[in-house]
């Protein structure tokens, strides 16, 4: 039984009612700022998945260690806010930018590969990348990680104020403005020609060059896109939760669960990540651990497993068209 | 250094309001915790939780409270951590919060219980930076000099040692403690020769002692975990390393690394916070109750880190009725005013808390395992025999 | 021997293959001819159980086999030589032929059956021990049906036989074949060098763009217009 | 200040390790060798074995070496009914998913180790296999050397079971050519699941040596998923003993990574060495695909 069966919808729709939903979903919550803050990591993972999805589901280049995108965002804009005095606006920015130097330095060599050895020197890539923040000492504090990390600085719009220090509210609707920006690049990327070329790569990367498709440039600048992306929602984690050490910001999670909502959302759409990352944490969140304090993970292997082998395609991936 | 103490007037005070209790039924306390119940640290987070809880039980039957626990599983994830305080203080409403393990948790989380303004106590945290922001909620139970000075005071007044070599997991806080230790020893005038990281899940040691042993270092430290005192000892016996003392910090010595390690375990030093036995004279009676408690809750020995766990539950539901007055009015102020307040005798030594929440007279003792028994040899003054030294478990020099 | 009716096999959308009905007899050499993509490896792949989920019905020896898995319905007697030959490179010849019989258990049978293969192919005898990887287009081809020859199947299908051989080889390795109907085994070919398989089969069908076109006696083929200007080149 | 005895010491602690990370690594490169499924439930299986072997050491005194087979046996069986659960069902979709479906495999494992057995660290001693052994100079443990030669028989076995038995050859050629072999009358879904479950049992075997060298817990999983990994891919996927080599290597370099630079950069050696092979050689050291 498959919900794409029983309803069709076009990924245009299926975003309005995903960012009306985040629009939404503050009120029904009645601005609890505790399920706030559950859905704040949410939208990060969706926005995190989206960025992978770019890469994986239209590009078709797995990655497996989107967290050295992420710490790299994280630790590039903490450092910059933290020891050059920087404002965290700024610093955000830049951070992003690490990210894609972080891309074409792995990227280069690393896409002359294929597959599963693609997704592999991503990994190594990561776990280099975290292994370094751990012992350059003198810059990162190493394990010991980084304090106070200064929040993302109140904004003025006329008589009101966004304070990013205590709201809750006010961090969460900057997530969903993040992940909007971040799906409505992906989409207009996806809908040019460099999209396009994406797609003739992900479908055969022989056929694409024959056709003229430069496939290492798209695939590197994919790539770019992808970890610009990642990196700034990290620099955004890194200014949410003040406090960053390398296990928490290269945390293999960050790798992980991208790829994880991913797959439950679909990863034959744009939009799907975003769904799949808003529904695992709810699962997580209000179900599985209900039943145990301990290894409430348990659930989540089942169901990861279940997933995969019954709706391979995830659980929307067949109810939104591509166009 | 702690046998002098007198406690307070307000814990006289207390026992009214116990026998009080008694007489008017006190309002319900929520208490919240949040501890790794999952991951790398989940095994200290159970022990952890499985303490506090039978705190909060006999804190039931004394003073005929009712006590709601909640807790939650912060999966030593940091913003796990926050979202869980978020929640215990937003949701659902706790008058306080303890538990906690590890720094890199426990210093976003006591930000975010800040400002909830709801009062934590914790024993898992002992980095140095978590105070210098002067919370007005935040108390700890130990930190990071307690530990280094029983290691430090012992390889200088009872081994006399030249040369120390120092190794350490990579972890924040053994690396803190590390750090300060060679600090502390070079002050001395103790050289560290060898002062090294290895990462955690090393397997082979040996590279690392070979050091060591080149160095001709007299003591070894190692500032780790329990699987890097297993590994480091099981191969420095395949190395004879000639050293004259093994020094570990927290987790080593207790009964579970006796009964995994056997006689490997003999002569090695440690610290400790608590072990059964090293309650100061005039906690003994306190220790005994809560060990036998335990014991028949959970057919297990208590280990320190469940010990402490009872303490930060025992003080923080004592703080919150210290503030309660009259029904339904816990609050945090009272409460934060009555955990400043403290300063008591417990199976750990005297307990009080200084202006930025960090513990006044902490300290740890050194131990030495002698036929499967802790024996504690420093400070003297609280030393029950006499180390054994040199000697290591491998036969050494 | 073999019978299909009604065979249709779809990729995605496109259906390669069309209501596909034929029959081979046995004892004989049945061929099927036609151009490149007309659907004919296909056909093989689907009748071996490779593609599985086919639409039709496949009679081999008065036994249903459509939905078999490919292991049962060799172990019923028929096997197939693979276009491109398709040979496990790191190993030996011995070995991939020894492999070949995977299903007998008899080893007094087994060698029988490679003495057999080898006499067949005494150019193989000489270098049994030698890694098929570094073999001649044509000695692959040969180990190859001989792999199949191994299981002694009653119908052995062959797709290609020919590709990418010289002139001098096809001839060598259509000898064997003749042979090997000679000994009693049917066979099917699949073929584009319409003028060689014609003249070694007695019946033949014409596959074009997923649907048969033509079929005929052998002899009666060869003289026919359409397949003299399409096939033949005359 | 470093002895010429402490380096010939340090590499051959390195050597030592080496051969036991060739069997941590011993299932995953064999599975992927074989079938191209990363088995992220690699470690899972190993642990479990380690768990096998710690309680029938306290519960009933056995001895850890004499747990090895039924440890290989539990660990082989729990992979076999993975594969017939799960694995199965999507093995001819793309290889993300089997990727991603072990992975949910080995959460699932791990979390029931927690429930099972609690998050305690488990090591298991055997005292006579802690005695060292000196030799001119040198020391080394009696437990070494046992663990050592179970290693490299292990990767020996397996090379000659996959060369020289018709079982293991009808494994390599359906890796090779899965069609021709389903051609020549071999049941590949049955060599499927027979290799997979081979991958589980050597996983298993891994486990007790590991538990014997250092220690399992829930958490040790995931940790030897990744090195299995690198030495996959150092040797080349597809060579098995090329496994002993890298293995080797691996232990070498980090052991003189510690000697002459620090203990800090051990890891660091791992996963570079790890990058340049794939980025340089992505076949690997003696791998013979590209």
């Amino acid at each position: 039984m498959k919900l794409g069966n029983f309803f069709q919808i076009t990924e245009k729709t299926a975003a309005f009612l995903t960012f009306g939903f985040v629009l939404i979903l503050p009120v029904v919550l009645s601005f609890n700022p505790y399920y706030l803050s559950i859905f704040i990591i949410a939208l990060i993972l969706g926005a995190v998945s989206l960025s992978w999805n770019l890469l994986a589901g239209v590009c078709g280049q797995v990655s497996f260690g989107h967290a050295a995108f992420f710490g790299i965002g994280a630790y590039g804009s903490s450092l910059l806010v933290l020891k050059a005095g920087w404002n965290p606006f700024g610093a955000m920015i830049i951070a992003a930018f690490f990210g894609v130097m972080g891309a074409i330095i792995i990227g280069t060599p690393a896409f002359r590969l294929r597959g599963p050895y693609f997704a592999l020197s991503i990994l190594g890539f990561a776990e280099v990348v975290k292994l370094l923040t751990l012992n350059l000492t003198w810059l990162t504090d190493g394990s010991q990680g980084l304090f106070n990390i200064p929040a993302l600085p109140a904004i003025r719009i006329g008589s009101m104020t966004l304070d990013f220090f205590v709201s809750r509210t006010t961090n969460y609707y900057l997530a969903a403005f993040l992940m909007l920006a971040i799906y409505l690049v992906i989409y207009f990327l996806r809908h040019s020609n460099t999209g396009l070329a994406m797609s003739a790569v992900h479908g055969d990367e022989e056929t694409a060059a024959g056709i003229g498709v430069p496939v290492f440039r798209t695939k590197l600048l994919t790539l770019m896109v992808s970890a610009f992306c990642t990196a700034l929602m990290g620099a955004f984690y890194a200014h949410y939760v003040h406090f960053l050490s390398p296990d928490s910001a290269f945390d293999g999670s960050w790798s992980v669960m991208p790829i994880v909502a991913s797959l439950f959302g679909g990863m034959g759409t744009l939009i799907g990540p975003s769904i799949g990352a808003l529904l695992i944490t709810g699962l997580d969140e209000f179900i599985f651990k209900q039943f145990f304090e301990t290894g409430h993970k348990l659930f989540f292997g089942i169901l990861l497993a279940v997933v995969i082998v019954w709706t391979p395609k995830g659980l929307f991936g067949k109810s939104i068209r591509k166009k | 250094m702690g046998s002098r103490m007198i406690k307070k007037c307000w814990c006289v005070g207390l026992l009214l309001v116990f026998g009080l209790g008694t007489a008017w039924a006190a309002p319900a306390i929520k208490i919240g915790t949040h501890a790794p119940q999952s991951g790398s640290l989940a095994k200290h987070g159970i022990e952890q939780i499985k303490g506090i809880r039978l705190a909060a039980e006999d804190f039931e039957k004394k003073a005929k409270i009712k006590v709601d626990m909640i807790v939650y599983d912060d999966e030593s994830n940091p913003q796990k951590a926050v979202s869980a305080v978020e929640k215990l203080a937003g949701v659902d409403k706790v008058n306080a919060i303890v538990g906690g393990y590890g720094s890199n948790l426990v210093g976003p989380a006591s930000e975010a219980s800040e400002r909830y303004d709801t009062p934590y106590l914790t024993m898992g945290a002992v980095d140095t930076k978590l105070t210098a922001k002067k919370f007005k909620n935040f108390f700890r139970l130990n930190n990071m000099p307690g530990y280094v000075m029983a290691q430090a005071g012992a390889i200088k007044d009872i081994f006399a040692a030249k040369k120390v070599g120092v190794i350490y997991s990579s972890l924040a806080a053994t690396t803190e403690i590390a750090t300060t230790l060679k600090g502390l020893l070079q002050k001395g005038g103790i050289a560290v020769p060898v002062f090294e990281k290895f990462e955690k899940g090393t397997t082979n040691y040996k590279p690392i002692l070979l050091k060591i042993k080149d160095a001709g270092c007299d003591v070894l430290v190692v500032e780790g975990y329990f699987e890097d005192y297993v590994g480091t000892i099981k191969d420095a016996k395949i190395l004879n390393l000639p050293v004259k003392a093994y020094v570990g910090a927290w987790g080593i010595g207790t009964p579970e690394f006796v009964r995994e390690l056997g006689n490997m375990s003999e002569y090695i030093y440690g610290t400790s916070i608590w072990e059964r036995g090293t309650a100061p004279q005039k906690a003994k009676k306190e220790e005994a109750e809560i060990v036998a408690n335990y014991k028949s809750k959970y057919q297990e020995d208590p280990s320190y880190i469940a010990m402490l766990g009872y303490l930060t539950g025992k003080y923080m539901l004592e703080a919150i009725v210290q503030g309660g007055g009259t029904a339904g009015t816990y609050s945090p102020e009272k409460t934060r005013n009555a955990l400043r307040a403290l300063d008591t005798m417990s199976p750990i030594g005297r307990v009080a808390f200084d202006e930025k929440g960090d513990p006044r007279f902490f300290t740890c003792v050194l131990f030495q395992t002698q036929q499967g028994e802790q024996v504690v040899i420093y400070p003297l003054d609280r030393a029950k025999g006499v180390a054994r030294y040199p000697g290591v478990p491998w036969g050494g020099k | 021997m073999l019978r299909v009716e009604g065979l249709s096999v779809s990729y995605g959308d496109a259906r390669v293959l069309e209501g596909i009905s034929f029959q081979v007899k046995p004892g004989a050499m049945t061929c099927i001819l036609g151009p490149n993509g007309a659907g004919k490896t296909t056909l093989l792949r689907s009748i071996t159980g490779i593609i599985p989920s086919v639409v039709g019905k496949v009679w081999f020896l008065d036994q249903e086999i459509q939905g078999k898995k490919t292991h049962q319905i060799v172990e019923l007697g028929m096997t197939m030589i693979p276009e491109g030959r398709r040979l496990w490179a790191p190993l030996s010849i011995q070995e991939n032929l020894e492999l070949g019989a995977y299903r007998i258990s008899d080893q007094r049978i087994v060698k029988e059956r490679l003495s057999w293969v080898y006499d067949l192919f005494p150019h193989l005898a000489e270098r049994k021990g030698q890694l098929c990887g570094t073999l001649s287009g044509g000695e692959q081809q040969m180990v190859s049906i001989g792999r199949g020859l191994m299981a002694s199947p009653k119908l052995m299908m062959m797709d290609e036989p020919s590709l990418g051989l010289a002139p001098l080889i096809v001839r060598e390795v259509f000898e064997a074949i003749k042979k090997i109907v000679l000994a009693g085994t049917t066979v099917l070919l699949i073929e584009q060098n319409t003028k060689v398989a014609l003249s070694a089969a007695q019946y033949g069908y014409v596959l074009e763009r997923g649907a048969i076109v033509m079929e005929g006696e052998a002899a009666a083929l060869q003289e026919d217009v359409h397949i003299k200007q399409a096939y033949l080149g005359l | 200040m470093i002895s010429y005895n402490t380096i010939i010491q340090s590499i051959l602690s390195g050597l030592l390790e080496g051969g036991n990370y060739a069997l941590y690594s011993l299932g995953l490169a064999f599975v992927f060798g074989i079938m191209q499924i990363i088995n992220m439930a690699h470690g899972e299986f190993l642990v479990l074995g380690g768990y096998i072997a710690y309680w029938l050491l306290v519960k009933w005194g056995v001895n850890p070496l004499m747990a090895l087979p039924v440890a290989a046996l539990l660990a082989g069986g729990t992979s076999f009914l993975s594969y017939r659960i799960f694995i199965e069902r999507i093995r001819t979709t793309v290889e993300l998913n089997t990727l991603i479906l072990t992975f949910g495999i080995g959460i699932f494992l791990s979390n029931l180790y927690l429930q099972l057995w609690s998050a305690d660290l488990r090591s298991i001693s055997v005292h006579w296999m802690e005695d060292p052994v000196h030799l001119g100079g040198i020391y080394i443990s009696l437990g070494e050397i046992v663990t050592f030669v179970i290693s490299f028989a292990a990767v020996f076995f397996l090379h000659l079971f996959l060369r020289r038995t018709k079982t293991g050859k009808a494994i390599r050629i359906t890796a090779i050519d899965r069609d021709a072999a389903a051609l020549s009358g071999i049941n590949v879904e049955r060599v499927d699941l027979l290799a997979f479950s081979i991958g589980g049992a050597l996983a298993g075997l891994g486990g007790p040596l590991l538990g014997m060298l250092s220690f399992v817990s829930p958490n040790t999983g995931l940790h030897i998923t990744v090195k299995a990994f690198i030495l996959t891919v150092l040797a080349g996927v597809g060579s098995i003993p090329g496994l002993i080599v890298a293995g080797m290597m691996l232990g070498v370099g980090e052991a003189l990574t510690v000697t002459f630079v620090s203990s800090s950069f051990r890891e660091l050696f791992g996963f570079t060495l790890f990058l340049v092979i794939l980025l340089a050689r992505p076949s690997g050291l003696f791998g013979k695909r590209g």
